[in-house]
């Protein structure tokens, strides 16, 4: 734990430090003090996941209720030592990131509330006392605010910044009433005690668990509370972006795993409602990011999607619990707690690559780009091996998490009696078009960005980043790949850690965790054969073509004479066919002026596809409340004779209501 | 001569103010209701009429019925002003409204309970109505000139209240209390003469650029 | 004995300072005059209350004057923020003297008011004497009144009108339940110079007459609320606010407010025992607290004026500490850290909007905007405010806050509980959308940036800092002195709170 | 590991290239010619690996990749895939994922491959081809699972084992419901009629033949090879569900799925050569009913 509090120590006083010194200087700060508490850390971390008991540490916080009660057990664990590797990853990017803002903004700043984002995220996912927690859920907000509205002087930054403080305080506010109703129920604010406390009245916990899903499912992303993410995400710095959505919005899955072992025993139906979450966000998440051309924007549905696959492990989970059907629970949990780190592995990876397209090419826009991985080979590759992994293909990591998950469901399809199979059912379609449409998504996102022709004059232009952002790309894609390959290490990694989760001794886990230990070693043997047939095949097709005639040539044109980069498919074009599949859902609003005449002139069309929630549910209901608010309005008429008659009135109903 | 009957002049003097619409006689009114209320100390407590009483009655006296007249005929001098302009309430229905308060007041002041402890059964009722009168008067007018009758009636009514129903209030409070509601009185007469200067007029309800 | 004289010192050495500074021969002696002498004020209030704390309740005059954890506790973060205000009057009228916009007269009535007003506060909260404590009130109100027009305008007169008017007729109201409270006093014999001794009355509450109780409290609420600013009785409120200048404005919702509040906290002890702890007029309490918050969340949303803004979020904030009043139990405690902290937050709020305000030369938000670039010290200082004002963590507000909802859980105030969510949401929403273009947005005509002075400086990271530290830290002394002072309004011994972790109320 | 285990892999690396030639030999019949010799898919391999290459400047190593990736990742997929009761070279419960997870490997890189050469002909391919594989996927594993459902296990190997294969008696309805989906899967998945047309030369109609319009050579030889191999492992599923196995003797039992899978490629043929192309707005109908048939299937055994 002391190991821990150092890195605490570290992050914060490098981030002061960072607000006092000079331009060099801070980016050494920015780096440096990141990597080092990351370090530190790690060992604690790594320690309790490798089986060493769980660390505990309490002092006195003059704060009423307050504690400052953190414990490093296995669950906080596997949280922390993502949080940790990603962000000393981003912070080394962000150095060479900004570094064109330097002297045009303090960059002292934006170290600032990074490591306070770094920090208050160990916090949260530490705290053991609900004040403490609910202190550094707000400053993990607050920081991540500033961070996000780096840019100021744009006007979308500064909405996106809006939006997304409104959300995450609104969903706050659940929290508030989840933690205080807790603790008037257990007469304690401290979350070992909760843990203690067995059964609640299931009115009681039946609440308490539809307060925690909106108020941890606004910060994870659930959909409908999703709203801030394509907001926010794309108006942060890649590298920040990164860090948000690769681990801070899991903080919100942390915090739903965590109150579900202060609720007792889960009901069936709370299984369902986070299956129907994992179905609505994930179906919606991938559709959505299907139908957007900005590639920031398009990576936070992905969030949104690959949150609602985390939600399907959870929900399969906690249905196997209330059947109690061990394995169910433990592909369940497995699954999801493993894709919350691959999420954060790739989708870190993601974003950082966006972020360099956007540093190298200047522009988000999917449709302007094309031709880059010629310019930005290092980029491009790694993104590749992102988006394979994100799409749940073999050989990374991205397919073992699902693979639990499917896995889950079939075994929940072939156990005896259908209440398991409803949700395998729905699970397995659910994935299985999640999966196909993410593929498309992907095929489109790297497609369109990186081969091809270049569509434009920034594409033409582009130019690959330096090593200080290569670094961070390369080692989270070797990530990817390790995951896959060390998969059954992983796995036995979560034994504590669902241990904790089913309140079972350690062997029994492990015991029972056998069957999938096996299939993840067929599957690793499985996908080394595939590399290994790949390569071999490789070398022969090499072999073949060597001292033949290999030339190169224009792309066959199927006849036509001058092909040009305008005639390439788009990002839009290429989505069409799906987006029309699910018009209904989308709604996307199409500007087209067709060709017309004989010698048509220019044509065009124009699309976009805004948040569904955003403007079917939440402005109205803010329109609403802010009307039905705007009639009380005529109380400050500007006269004064109506408010001494206020007063007198005031006092008369009191005095013939309240004297009877 | 008794406490009952200046009630009643009290209650009358009241009634003249909702009725009248010129803003002379609605001061003088409110000068008489002043000297009748200062008579009122000496006869609630007749026997023990001890030398803090007198002086306050004589106090009150002077301040009600010479000094605050005196001032807000200065105010009106300088707005060039002698009626009401078309008042929210007409006159007719004022005296209605009144005679309808007066009502309210008796039921209330019996529903306080107060008229046991009271000098007089009158007493909280014409308190309370004097108090009713004067909000009347605040949010029924709109020349600022009937606002601060009003005030000042409203602070009468209190006043009644205070020296009937309270038996010892310290010498001390009461000399505050006249303080204040002269200040007040002050500081409102110097008000309208700034907003007149300002504004030209001294209609209330048209100060009415700040809202929202 | 020395710590009588001081509670006498401290009433009368504003009333000198007040004079002296009214015949001052340069603007610049008078504010300095005025700094001198509210500096001292609050060097010999700090030194009293500090006594309080140390060795019980303090008393002069025939006990007359009396200081008790509750006065002494306000009386202390009242002085916190007068002298801050001072401070910051001359920093204020300092640049208004520059531009030439302030003349000697101006700034030697400015002065003696500012005095005058603050001995009055004072005397509110020294005096042991009910009808005294009113007399101090209404003395504000009418000093104050002119301290609004200091520039005479149409606007300021018109404001200055309403507000005078509004709160005297408030504020007799109050006198008429302060009578009332007098004549329920007939059951214990008392003679006439104790009939209003909160001393006396406090207790011996149980034996005074209930019917009159509640109808005294009902005038009182309602007269009292009035001054301090409780919807529907709020309207003065944003038209005085919006029109004062700014050091004005920073005193009339950093404390002017509270005081008037304190004298209704000061009567919920009789009251609640009158009536056999039946929780009558805490539930009235509460009522106004919701409605208040209610309302200004409605006005909030729609604001285009800076000042009117913050105004607006005064009426929620004294809605707020209402409600913890209301709550009771550890509601009192976090109401009584509320008031500190919604004042400090809140005057450095209009110290920035003052001064933002004289460098765009509006408080229209639509003109004001982008204050981060033009001065970066105070447009901290408004983004600063403005999110703690909302809530936000880590600042002392948001602690504050987390109490009273606690509060209201834990008594089952369910319906509280969602309705000041909600209210608190909409506030949110609708403040952080001025606050952004506020400190970030694009302004339409450019203003060039102007660099703060050291004092600006500390004027802005003082508020800012204690707010952290309170939000994150809160010092044992503290800590008991709001006990004693919440214990005075709860009147029942120890906090019933529960067994707090952390060592707590 | 019994030796007969290598058999399945043998039989598919060498007899898949032969469906493809039974598939134009039924078509020809139909259509009254005497079509090409059976083999014919032999000879152009032959050909095509005996040939140099010719790349377009836009390309990148991705399109040099494309071919390799789809092959190795569909040669894995055929030791995972079960023959006539014979398990597979390596079998584990859910084996069923990691096969359709490296037919969506294969597409995945042969769409970007596509893509690569920047060809708006072949960008539109690319674009259906994602478009139907993400409705068919959902139809294939659901199908499967209304398999695994009465089995008991979801490895292939087990589903697919003599006692279940054909299992008529039992679940013959589901069955039934089964083997359409499949079908529908089979011919969307290997690029056949009515989802599309193998051998038109009209770009316009075409979706995967147009993805590949740029390879040639060995990269060409792989493309065709995996799309043999795929019709081969898909056909192998479908048949194992649908031809009943005895339970007793591997070499008949072997005999018999080979021999289903020429019936197969001659009911493929049939199919082309009776069905029109359907129209591109249809196909996802017909997907999402083949989706909704395997559901049914599954209902039918949940009870």
């Amino acid at each position: 734990m002391s190991w821990l509090l150092l890195a605490l120590a570290v992050l914060l006083i490098s981030g002061l430090l960072a607000l006092l010194v000079q331009h060099r200087t801070v980016s050494v700060l920015a780096a440096g003090g990141v990597v080092a508490a990351a370090v530190c850390g790690s060992i604690p971390a790594l320690r309790v996941l490798l089986g060493a008991p769980a660390e505990s540490l309490r002092w006195n916080w003059a704060v009423p209720y307050g504690e400052f009660a953190v414990e490093l057990d296995a669950l906080s664990a596997w949280f922390v030592l993502p949080i940790l590797f990603l962000s000393a990853l981003a912070a080394i990017y962000g150095t060479e990131y900004l570094a064109g803002w330097r002297g045009k903004k303090s960059l002292g700043g934006a170290t600032f509330f990074f490591h306070l984002l770094v920090a208050s995220m160990l916090i949260v996912v530490l705290a053991r006392n609900a004040v403490l927690f609910l202190v550094a859920w707000e400053v993990m907000a607050l920081a991540s605010f500033f961070l996000v509205t780096f840019e100021d002087e744009q006007e979308s930054v500064r909405e996106a910044g809006w939006i997304y403080l409104v959300a995450t305080h609104l969903g706050t506010a659940f929290l508030l009433a989840f933690f205080l109703v807790l603790g008037r129920e257990t007469g304690s604010l401290d979350f070992n005690q909760w843990a203690a406390t067995g059964a609640l009245a299931p009115g009681t916990a039946g609440l308490l668990f539809a307060l925690a899903v909106i108020g941890f499912g606004t910060k994870a992303g659930f959909m409908p509370f999703h709203v801030w993410l394509p907001e926010a995400h794309p108006a942060a710095p890649s590298h920040v972006s990164a860090l948000m959505s690769g681990v801070m919005i899991k903080t919100g899955i942390y915090g739903l795993f965590r109150a579900l072992t202060f609720l007792g025993a889960p009901p069936l139906w709370w299984g369902w409602v986070l299956l129907g979450m994992g179905l609505s966000s994930g179906i919606l998440g991938v559709l959505f990011a299907l139908a957007q051309h900005d590639l920031k924007r398009l990576l936070a549905y992905h969030s949104v999607e690959n949150i609602g696959i985390i939600a399907l492990g959870l929900g399969l989970g906690l249905i196997g619990v209330s059947l109690n059907s061990p394995l169910l629970v433990l592909l369940g949990l497995s699954g999801s707690l493993l894709h919350v780190v691959n999420h954060a592995l790739f989708k870190g990876l993601l974003f950082l690559g966006a972020g360099s397209v956007l540093h190298g090419a200047g522009t988000r826009e999917i449709d302007h780009l094309g031709g880059l991985l010629k310019r930005m080979p290092w980029t491009g590759t790694t993104f590749l091996i992102g988006a394979v992994a994100i799409c749940g293909l073999p050989p990374l990591n991205g397919f073992v998490s699902e693979l639990l998950i499917f896995a889950g469901a079939y075994q929940g399809v072939i156990a005896t009696g259908a209440s398991a199979a409803w949700p395998g059912l729905a699970v397995i379609a659910g994935l299985a078009l999640i999966g196909g449409l993410a593929a498309a998504c992907f095929t489109k996102a790297f497609g369109i960005v990186f081969l091809g022709e270049p569509r434009s004059e920034h594409a033409m232009r582009a130019h690959e980043s330096g090593w200080g952002m290569r670094w961070p790309m390369l080692l989270l894609a070797a990530g990817c790949a390790a995951i896959a390959l060390f998969a059954p290490a992983v796995v036995r990694a979560l034994v504590p850690v669902l241990a904790e989760l089913t309140r079972s001794p350690l062997e029994t886990v492990s015991s029972s965790l056998a069957p999938v230990m096996r299939i993840l070693t067929r599957v690793v043997t499985a996908t080394l054969g595939f590399v290994g047939l790949a390569l071999l095949l490789a070398w022969l097709r090499n072999r073949l073509l060597s001292g033949r005639s290999v030339k190169m040539a224009g792309t066959w044109d199927c006849g036509y004479v001058q092909p040009t980069a305008r005639m390439q498919y788009t990002a839009s074009s290429f989505a069409q066919p799906l987006t029309h599949l699910f018009k209904a859902l989308l709604r996307t609003r199409e500007r087209l002026t067709r060709p017309a005449g004989l010698f048509p002139k220019a044509a065009s069309l124009a699309t976009e596809t805004p948040d569904l929630c955003r403007g079917n549910l939440y402005a109205p209901a803010f329109q609403k409340v802010s009307w039905s608010l705007s009639k009380l309005r005529w109380l400050q008429h500007g006269n004064v004779q109506l408010y001494v008659l206020y007063i007198a009135l005031t006092l008369l109903v009191l005095l013939l209501w309240k004297l009877r | 001569m008794n406490a009952d009957l200046i009630l009643i002049l009290v209650v009358l003097t009241n009634l003249k103010l909702l009725a009248s619409s010129r803003l002379g006689a609605c001061i003088r009114t409110a000068a008489a209701q002043g000297m009748l209320l200062g008579l009122l100390p000496l006869l609630v407590h007749p026997h023990t009429a001890p030398a803090r009483v007198v002086g306050l009655a004589l106090g009150s006296a002077a301040l009600k019925g010479v000094v605050f007249p005196w001032l807000l005929f200065r105010a009106l001098r300088e707005a060039e002003v002698t009626r009401e302009v078309e008042p929210y309430v007409g006159y007719v229905t004022s005296i209605l409204a009144g005679i309808l308060a007066l009502a309210a007041s008796f039921w209330l002041g019996g529903r306080l309970a107060l008229s046991t402890l009271a000098a007089s059964p009158l007493l909280a009722p014409t308190a309370l109505f004097s108090i009713l009168a004067g909000l009347f008067l605040i949010v029924g007018r709109k020349r600022a000139v009937n606002q601060v009758l009003g005030f000042l009636v409203l602070e009468n009514g209190i006043y009644t209240f205070g020296v009937g129903v309270i038996a010892g209030i310290p010498f001390l409070v009461e000399l505050g209390v006249l303080l204040d509601a002269f200040v007040a009185v002050f500081v409102m007469g110097i008000a309208v003469y700034h907003i007149n200067r300002e504004f030209d007029h001294i209609d209330a309800d048209r100060l009415d650029r700040l809202k929202g | 004995m020395k710590h009588e004289a001081l509670l006498w010192l401290v009433i009368l050495v504003p009333m000198a300072t007040g004079g002296l500074a009214a015949v001052l021969p340069s603007p610049r002696k008078v504010l300095g005059t005025l700094c001198a002498g509210v500096g001292v004020t609050a060097g010999l209030g700090w030194l009293v209350a500090g006594q309080v704390f140390v060795s019980g309740p303090v008393s002069a005059g025939w006990e007359w004057l009396y200081l008790d954890a509750l006065s002494a506790y306000n009386l202390a973060v009242m002085l916190l923020i007068y002298g801050l205000s001072s401070v910051y009057a001359w920093i204020y009228f300092g640049a208004e003297l520059r531009s030439g916009h302030l003349t000697l007269k101006q700034t030697r009535l400015f002065a003696a008011l500012w005095c005058e007003a603050l001995a009055a506060m004072t005397l509110v909260f020294v005096s042991n004497n009910l009808g005294i404590m009113w007399v101090g009130i209404e003395a504000t109100t009418l000093l104050t009144g002119f301290l609004i027009c200091v520039h005479v305008s149409r606007e300021s007169l018109e404001a200055m009108w309403k507000y005078i008017l509004i709160c005297s007729v408030g504020v007799a109201f109050a006198f008429m339940g302060t009578l009332l409270i007098g004549a329920a006093t007939r059951g214990l014999r008392l003679s006439a110079s104790e009939v209003l001794l909160w001393t006396r009355l406090q207790p011996h509450a149980a034996l005074l007459d209930p019917a009159l109780i509640k109808a005294a409290f009902i005038f009182l609420l309602v007269g009292y609320g009035t001054k301090a600013g409780l919807a529907p009785m709020h309207n003065w409120l944003p038209d005085a606010h919006s029109q004062a200048p700014a050091p004005v404005s920073a005193i009339f919702s950093g404390f002017m407010l509270n005081t008037a509040l304190y004298c209704v906290m000061r009567y919920v002890p009789i009251v609640e025992t009158a009536t056999g702890h039946t929780g009558w007029g805490l539930r009235l309490l509460i009522g106004f607290g919701l409605f208040s918050i209610l309302v200004a969340a409605a006005f909030i949303l729609f604001q285009h004026d800076l000042k009117r803004l913050l105004a607006y979020h005064s009426v929620e904030h004294l809605g707020i500490i209402t409600l913890g009043v209301g709550l009771g139990g550890l509601g009192t405690f976090a109401a009584l850290f509320h008031t500190l902290n919604h004042s400090l937050c809140k005057t450095l709020a209009f110290f920035a909007a003052g001064r933002l305000g004289q460098m765009f030369g509006s408080h229209d938000m639509g003109k004001l905007a982008g204050a981060m670039r033009v001065s970066p010290v105070w447009g901290a200082g408004i983004l600063g405010s403005v999110l703690a004002l909302i809530g936000v963590a880590p600042f002392a507000l948001f602690m504050s806050e987390l109490q009273i909802l606690k509060a209201a859980v834990d008594s089952r105030a369910i319906a509280a509980l969602v309705l000041f969510l909600f209210g608190a949401g909409v506030v949110f929403v609708g403040a952080l959308g001025h606050a952004i273009p506020l400190a970030w947005g694009k302004a339409e005509t450019a203003v060039k940036p102007i660099r703060a002075s050291m004092l600006e400086t500390l004027l802005v990271v003082i508020p800012l800092v204690l707010l952290l530290a309170l939000g994150l830290w809160m010092p044992g002394p503290l800590q008991t002195a709001l006990n004693e002072a919440a214990n005075v309004i709860r009147h029942t011994g120890p906090a019933p709170a529960g067994p707090l972790v952390g060592g707590l109320p | 590991m019994k030796p007969i285990a290598l058999l399945p892999p043998l039989l598919a690396l060498v007899l898949s290239p032969l469906m493809l030639g039974i598939i134009n030999r039924a078509k020809a019949l139909f259509a009254g010619r005497q079509g090409q010799p059976l083999l014919q898919a032999y000879y152009d391999l032959w050909k095509l690996l005996h040939k140099g290459a010719v790349y377009s400047r836009t390309t990148t190593w991705v399109f040099r990749a494309g071919p390799i990736v789809g092959l190795a990742a569909v040669l894995t997929a055929v030791a995972l895939t079960p023959l006539g009761g014979v398990p597979a070279l390596t079998a584990f419960p859910g084996d069923l994922l990691l096969f359709a997870c490296l037919l969506g490997l294969m597409r995945f890189f042969t769409v970007i491959g596509a893509l690569d050469t920047g060809s708006a002909f072949e960008g539109m391919g690319a674009s259906r081809e994602v478009q139907f594989s993400a409705l068919a996927e959902p139809a294939l594993l659901l199908a499967l699972a209304a398999i695994a459902r009465p089995v008991g296990s979801y490895s292939l190997s087990d589903m697919f084992s003599a006692q279940w294969a054909g299992n008529w008696t039992q679940l013959g309805p589901t069955l039934a419901l089964v083997a359409t989906a499949l079908l529908v899967v089979l011919l969307a998945e290997n690029a056949r009629l009515p989802v599309d047309d193998p051998n038109t030369h009209l770009e316009l109609t075409m979706i995967h033949e147009v993805m590949v319009l740029d390879h040639g050579g060995p990269d060409l030889a792989c493309i065709f090879y995996a799309a043999a191999l795929k019709l081969w492992v898909l056909g192998a599923l479908l048949v194992g569900a649908f031809v009943p196995l005895g339970e007793t003797n591997a070499w008949l039992n072997l005999t018999l799925a080979v021999g289903g899978q020429f019936v197969l490629a001659v009911v493929v043929g049939l199919v082309e050569s009776t069905m029109a192309r359907l129209r591109l707005s249809i196909v996802p109908q017909l997907l999402v009913g083949a989706g909704a048939l395997a559901a049914v299937a599954l209902l039918l055994v949940l009870r």
